[in-house]
């Protein structure tokens, strides 16, 4: 039978709700798919929190948390990628009201703000190895340097696509595919912040206080 | 045709693993009350229903049935309920770290997996044993299980459950032997190139027998203590029975401990590198 | 920017025509960087006081975690309970069953075994004890 | 420094023939496949319309591709344990020494359930998912061809381990100490971990795209309750990917650490804990073996109601068991490791909840049972296979539920009988699964049907060859049989693992008549030419479009306004024949623009993969600096988008409608 008269023959009346609206827009459909990314990379990182905390006490003769993390140094970094995370949504604000000059500076505050966490971590991290703390001494300091470390990793790789997306700004302007893409960053940027309340709540404050 | 043949689960030799088929054989029972019936409607349908049987009713609309519906979800809701009762309370009375109630006192013995061979220590007999195990019928066994490198899995079909051996950690295991013979023992997990070899003996004796071998025991062989234990450590494959005449007390302790503290890590670190070097 | 028969991109906020009587973008964002700063300062707080109970401040430190990813979710991931972001609240809320049974059930399977098995002193365990 | 890592000729196996010979055969089938393709001159329109496309149903077809020539290395291994295990009795060690032998079956099954099973199944559903949902392509067209090729590359480096080097012999868990560098210092658990991380990460990517595209993109009017549960299936297994492969990654990750920088989280010193990765593994693990049987799943629902003439009976529950199955999957893991010394509650729990999957299983049964009942079942391949799937499948689901109860495990587990177990809800589950979808499926993707003759006969074959092979190793596990014997004393299990070995020679002939199947429907494609795109009287949308369809699918976007929707207004046509066919005004379309970022990509993840382990440093930081410059490269492409012009939508509808006319 003919195709094109059997498609035709469905009833078209009124599209109410959501769910039947038909193909969403390229924005939903990018920032989505970057959503369920997001939570993919969550569960990554909910394995390795608990491989964390089975691993906490099997620190085989060797120092613990309560030893080696020093508070002030985390509370720094969480101002540090607090205000980052600020910065970064008055970043997102100027996108949308398509401001060059105001984007361009939130975009490099955020990025000193996450360079400066990322500086401190590995201070932190250079320093523990120094006193012979890497990660080969226990399961404990392996857990710990991982989780922490795929954090820092995920900061880094940020503040690249960061730099990235400001070339793309001065390349491309704001076209919808850059404004999505930017979209994109400020969750990832976000979600990383949510991530660090995680590290910083259980392995340094949990860490310290018990 | 399946009890007929020997040495497996089906031809249990103590109350473990009589048990154990048991549970088997009535979970087994409830699902095929439900499956064999399954499988019939399916080729019965399939059949009476085929495009060609002029006689068979075409009924396009019948997508749908409340009580249908009800039926596919609570018949096999019906059979969980019964098979997750068998499950629960299976999995609490065959528990393999609870022990067995009997009058009799228990032998305990120690178990090591080596690459590729197994250990068994007698702590109160003070003597050790590879590749053989004997037992006294009528008589509990508390297992303490470790490994001495990768893991591996300690089973006697015939007497019933099977439990991992994992070094630097002591899992527990409690059998029973109700019948004089011998059984076959296994390792059900792969652990290398010896894997297939990594067999044992369980020769389930009357006391007096058991006594006997422990005296002769006492009396040939060399002693197990830290040096002829990394001497024994050394990976090999098909190795026939022996005994130890004694025992050094801690060694099961110091093998599990081996690779946790910094005191006593030459044991494990000796059988591995030695491995690896293949 | 967004067709208002979708839903809403996750990150975007409610468009202004709909809701007139929203608060200005920039003050949810200074909402939020408000009080997750005064989360986090009572957390270590928390985490350093000798007021509180010991097991309490795990507690303390657990609920204060949690109320702040929810901050950090509502004023500036804009995830509401609106019936125009279903969707993401609905995959929010399978990644966090799913966070939750992959931690919880580890740790709960690895205590359980490392109990049973008599392991040496520093063995592995759960945090909480 | 060395600048070839680990890597020398002895990496390659030349003494051993058997490997040789392998190798040659691989070679040589290369060598042809190229030299046809130069001697075409079809480079050029291989890597236009193939390699760099970004068109699901060729990337579909691709994925389908892998699976199949994948499926042929898998089932050759099988082939090489059943001889081996048949023969190396008493004494005797058979022909393959333990080395050989425990890469073989470690190669089994990965390459089976990752690189056959998932290919297959994600193939499917790239090809079918969108045509159901009537749109034009998934939502991220480039990230797919990324996910295909992400995945070739790891079965590449599989089948690179044949020849170079060493696969792992660490069985398919790969549980550690085995796998720590102390116990397996050789090359080939790196193979296995690179190449699970690499097609791991190819899947994970796969599996966002589709939870976006069928969360996002439907046609217009397809409320959830309108989606086909092809689709339904879909997305319970996609969002089983994007939850599950995280922790894959993880474990591997961890596992990589350990092996490469000496960390210490399951290694006997240092306190690490080996519990810890069986743990993980199987939190991935079991909705792993839910990732492949929930598509499956839906081709049996598919096929069940187009062939029985009738709609699902009872979609809405099939909906609800789909997803009771996916929530169900996450809780149940540790059934896989029973014996390892938990307590009782412990294991109580985790029995208990894995047989309550048995019940949306089993209203699943039922209702295809339903379908049938009243419908006219047309006995075509499709349906062979869906009926020999049911009535398997529910024999391999009751093994699983008697596993589930931990007496019976602690007897049971790493038995064969478990190996029965696995292969008759893998084989009775998703090999017929993915069989039914091909055979379904292919005249949409070919315009020509799949030959019934030497189709059926490839069904009795695998049915029958499944039966004879493997319900003997539920007879030997009671027996006491363990898994992954390179050789065994007990001669009483001799006949019964040569019965086995009969029944892989009987399947062997299922897969030749596979084979057969194909190049003869080659041949005879003009009689078995299909020109109304719609073979098998479907009910779904993928039908009211031609086949091949075009690239953009749909002429116009179709519009749904119940569930089945071709197959309603096929009815309602018929209601209202002479209706003419309404002008319409065709229009442009816009099509995402063919990328060789994919092929790219995955040709830097290779060489990453390969450099990391043969320990050549120098050369992994290049792959990774490559694959950057790669994504980067794209992210700067201008027009992502090809306009395709009105007239040549009409044209090629107008020459369908002249071919369905005629
Ligand atoms: C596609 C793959 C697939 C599927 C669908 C399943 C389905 C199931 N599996 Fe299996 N499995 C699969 C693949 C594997 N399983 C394994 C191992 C395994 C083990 C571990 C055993 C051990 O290691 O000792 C257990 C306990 C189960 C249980 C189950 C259960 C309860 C189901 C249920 O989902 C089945 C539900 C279906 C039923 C029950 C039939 C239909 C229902 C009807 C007709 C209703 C009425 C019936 C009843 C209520 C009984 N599996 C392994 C081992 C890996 C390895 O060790 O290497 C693999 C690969
Ligand atoms: C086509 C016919 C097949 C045959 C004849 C076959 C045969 C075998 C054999 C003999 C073993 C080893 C058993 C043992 O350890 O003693 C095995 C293991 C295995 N098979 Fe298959 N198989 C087939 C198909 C499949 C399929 C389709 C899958 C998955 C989708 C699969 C998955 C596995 C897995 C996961 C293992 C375990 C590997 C390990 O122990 O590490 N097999 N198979
Ligand atoms: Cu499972």
């Amino acid at each position: 039978m003919n195709i094109a008269v059997a498609i035709d023959q469905i009833p078209q009346d009124e599209l109410p709700s959501a769910s039947e609206a038909g193909p969403a827009p390229k924005r939903i459909v990018v920032a989505y798919g970057f959503w369920i990314f997001l939570l993919s990379d969550i569960i990554m990182f909910a394995a390795f929190f608990a491989s964390y905390a089975v691993l906490v006490r099997s620190t085989a003769g060797g120092p613990t948390g309560a030893q080696l993390f020093n508070q002030t140094t985390v509370a720094i970094e969480t101002v540090c990628l607090l205000v980052s995370s600020y910065t970064c949504g008055l970043m997102s604000l100027a996108i949308n009201s398509r401001r060059y000059l105001r984007t361009y500076l939130g975009a490099l505050i955020t990025f000193a703000l996450g360079a400066a966490f990322l500086s401190l971590e590995i201070r932190e991290f250079s320093s523990m190895i120094a006193i012979g703390a890497a990660p080969q001494r226990s399961a404990f300091l392996s857990a710990f340097f991982t989780l922490v470390g795929c954090h820092g990793l995920h900061v880094a790789l940020g503040l690249i696509w960061l730099i990235v997306m400001m070339v793309q700004v001065a390349v491309f302007g704001f076209a919808a595919r850059v404004q999505h893409r930017l979209l994109c960053f400020s969750l990832f940027w976000h979600a990383l912040d949510i991530v660090w309340v995680g590290v910083f709540t259980v392995v340094y404050l949990m860490g310290v206080s018990s | 045709m399946l009890s007929g043949c020997t040495e497996g689960v089906l031809d249990p030799k103590g109350p473990i693993a009589l048990a154990e088929r048991q549970i088997l054989f009535n979970a087994l029972g409830i699902m095929l009350a439900i499956v064999i019936p399954v499988i019939l409607a399916i080729l019965g349908f399939a059949f009476w229903f085929r495009a060609s049987n002029e006689r068979a009713r075409y009924r396009p609309d019948f997508t749908y049935s409340g009580r249908l519906e009800l039926l596919v979800w609570s018949i096999p809701a019906m059979t969980v309920l019964l098979v997750g009762g068998v499950a629960w309370i299976g999995a609490h009375d065959l528990d393999p770290g609870k022990p067995i109630s009997s009058t009799v006192k228990p032998v305990n013995v120690q178990v090591v997996s080596l690459d590729w061979k197994w250990l068994f220590i007698y702590p109160e007999q003070g003597i050790a044993s590879v590749n053989k195990l004997v037992v006294p019928v009528g008589t509990p066994i508390s297992f303490e299980l470790t490994s001495s490198s990768v893991m591996n899995s300690f089973f006697v079909p015939q007497l019933g459950s099977q439990v991992y051996t994992m070094s630097g950690m002591a899992t527990r295991l409690h059998l029973q032997a109700d019948h004089l013979g011998t059984y076959a023992g296994i390792s059900a997990m792969f652990s290398g190139d010896g894997f297939p070899d990594m067999r044992f003996t369980v020769d389930a004796v009357t006391d007096d027998r058991f006594a006997q071998w422990v005296r002769q025991a006492r009396e040939t062989g060399s002693a197990l203590d830290k040096q002829t234990y990394a001497d024994l450590v050394k990976p090999s494959k098909a190795v026939a029975p022996f005994t130890y005449r004694a025992v050094a007390p801690d060694l099961f302790s110091s093998i599990v401990n081996a690779d946790m503290g910094a005191q006593d890590s030459s044991l494990s670190i000796c059988s591995t590198s030695q491995r690896a070097e293949r | 920017m967004t067709d208002a028969r979708h839903e809403r991109a996750p990150g975007d906020r409610p468009s202004r025509e709909m809701h007139a009587s929203a608060p200005s973008e920039l003050l949810v964002y200074t909402i939020g960087l408000f009080v997750a700063v005064l989360l986090t300062a009572t957390s270590f707080w928390a985490a350093n006081t000798t007021l509180l109970w010991p097991g309490g401040v795990l507690l303390g430190l657990a609920v204060l975690a949690i109320a702040q990813m929810g901050i950090h979710l509502v004023f500036f991931l804009h995830i509401t309970s609106g019936p125009e972001s279903t969707n993401n609240v609905l995959a929010l809320a399978f990644g966090v069953l799913i966070v939750f049974v992959v931690i919880a059930g580890t740790m709960w399977i690895v205590a359980d075994m490392s109990t049973n098995m008599m392991m040496p002193s520093g063995a592995p365990m759960s945090m909480q004890h | 420094m060395n600048l070839l890592g680990k890597l020398d000729w002895n990496a390659i196996p030349l003494h051993e023939p058997i490997i040789m010979g392998a190798t040659g055969f691989m070679v040589l089938v290369v060598v042809v496949v190229l030299g046809f393709v130069t001697a075409k001159g079809a480079w050029l329109y291989l890597w236009r319309e193939w390699l760099t496309s970004v068109d699901h149903k060729r990337i579909g077809t691709m994925y389908c591709i892998l699976a199949l020539v994948m499926m042929l290395r898998g089932f050759s291994d099988a082939i090489m344990i059943r001889s081996q295990q048949a023969l190396a009795a008493g004494g005797a060690q058979g022909y393959l020494p333990p080395e050989h032998f425990n890469q073989i079956f470690s190669a089994h099954g990965t390459i089976m359930i990752l690189f056959m099973a998932m290919p297959f199944v994600v193939g499917l559903m790239n090809f079918a998912v969108p045509l159901q949902l009537g749109v034009r392509d998934v939502a991220f067209p480039t990230l797919n061809s990324v996910s295909f090729w992400l995945t070739a590359s790891g079965a590449l480096l599989v089948n690179i381990s044949l020849a170079v080097g060493e696969f792992s012999k660490a069985t398919w868990w790969g549980y550690p100490p085995l796998s720590e560098m102390q116990y397996s210092p050789g090359v080939g658990v790196d193979y296995y971990l690179w190449s699970l991380q690499i097609s791991g990460i190819g899947t994970l990517l796969a599996g966002i795209n589709f939870v976006t595209t069928i969360l996002k993109l439907r046609a217009p009017g397809m409320s959830y309750m309108r989606m086909p549960v092809f689709c339904w299936t879909a997305l319970a297994a996609n969002l089983l990917i994007v939850a599950a492969f995280p922790v894959l990654t993880a474990t591997l990750a961890m596992l990589a650490l350990d092996r490469y920088l000496g960390f210490h989280f399951f290694s006997l010193e240092g306190q690490g804990n080996q519990m810890l990765y069986s743990n993980l593994f199987w939190v991935w693990g079991h909705p792993e073996v839910y990732i492949l049987i929930l598509p499956a799943f839906g081709v049996f629902s598919e096929v069940m109601a187009t062939f029985s003439g009738k709609p699902l009976f009872g979609y809405r529950s099939m909906v609800a068991a789909t997803m009771t199955i996916c929530i169900l999957s996450f809780l149940v893991w540790l059934h896989h490791f029973f014996t390892m010394g938990a307590s009782a509650n412990v294991n109580g729990f985790f029995g208990v909840m894995s047989m309550i999957i048995a019940l949306p299983t089993g209203a699943k049964v039922f209702n295809w049972l339903f379908t049938m009942y009243g419908g006219r079942v047309r006995f075509s391949v499709p349906v062979l296979w869906s009926i020999g799937f049911m009535v398997t499948f529910v024999i391999g689901g009751m093994t699983g539920v008697l596993l589930a109860v931990p007496p019976a495990d602690f007897q049971l587990h790493n038995s064969v009988f478990l190996v029965a177990h696995f292969h008759n809800v893998a084989i009775g589950g998703v090999v017929f699964g993915v069989m039914a979808g091909y055979n379904y499926w292919f005249p949409k993707a070919f315009g020509f049907k799949l030959d019934e003759r030497w189709g059926k006969a490839s069904f009795w074959c695998w049915l029958v060859g499944f039966y004879v092979a493997f319900m003997p190793l539920y007879v030997l596990g009671l027996m006491g049989m363990t898994r992954r014997m390179q050789h065994y004393d007990n001669l009483s299990w001799r006949p019964w693992l040569i019965a086995a070995a009969f029944g892989t020679a009987i399947i062997l002939v299922g897969v030749v008549c596979q084979v057969v199947q194909l190049v003869v429907s080659i041949r005879n494609r003009e009689e078995l030419r299909d020109v109304t795109g719609d073979p098998w009287n479907g009910r779904t949308l993928e039908w009211a479009t031609a086949s091949p369809p075009p690239a953009w699918n749909f002429a116009f976007q179709p519009k749904v306004a119940e569930l089945d929707a071709f197959w309603s207004s096929k009815n309602r046509a018929q209601a209202t024949k002479d209706e003419p066919t309404p002008t319409r005004k065709y229009e442009p379309v816009e099509m995402p623009k063919n990328s060789a970022t994919g092929f790219v990509t995955a040709f830097f993840a290779v060489v990453i993969g390969f450099a990391l382990i043969w320990h050549i440093w120098w050369l992994a930081s290049v792959g990774v600096f490559g694959a950057f410059v790669t994504l980067l490269a794209f992210s700067f492409r201008r027009y992502n988008e090809i306009e395709v012009p009105a007239e040549e939508v009409a044209r090629f509808v107008r020459s369908h409608q002249a071919g369905v006319a005629a």
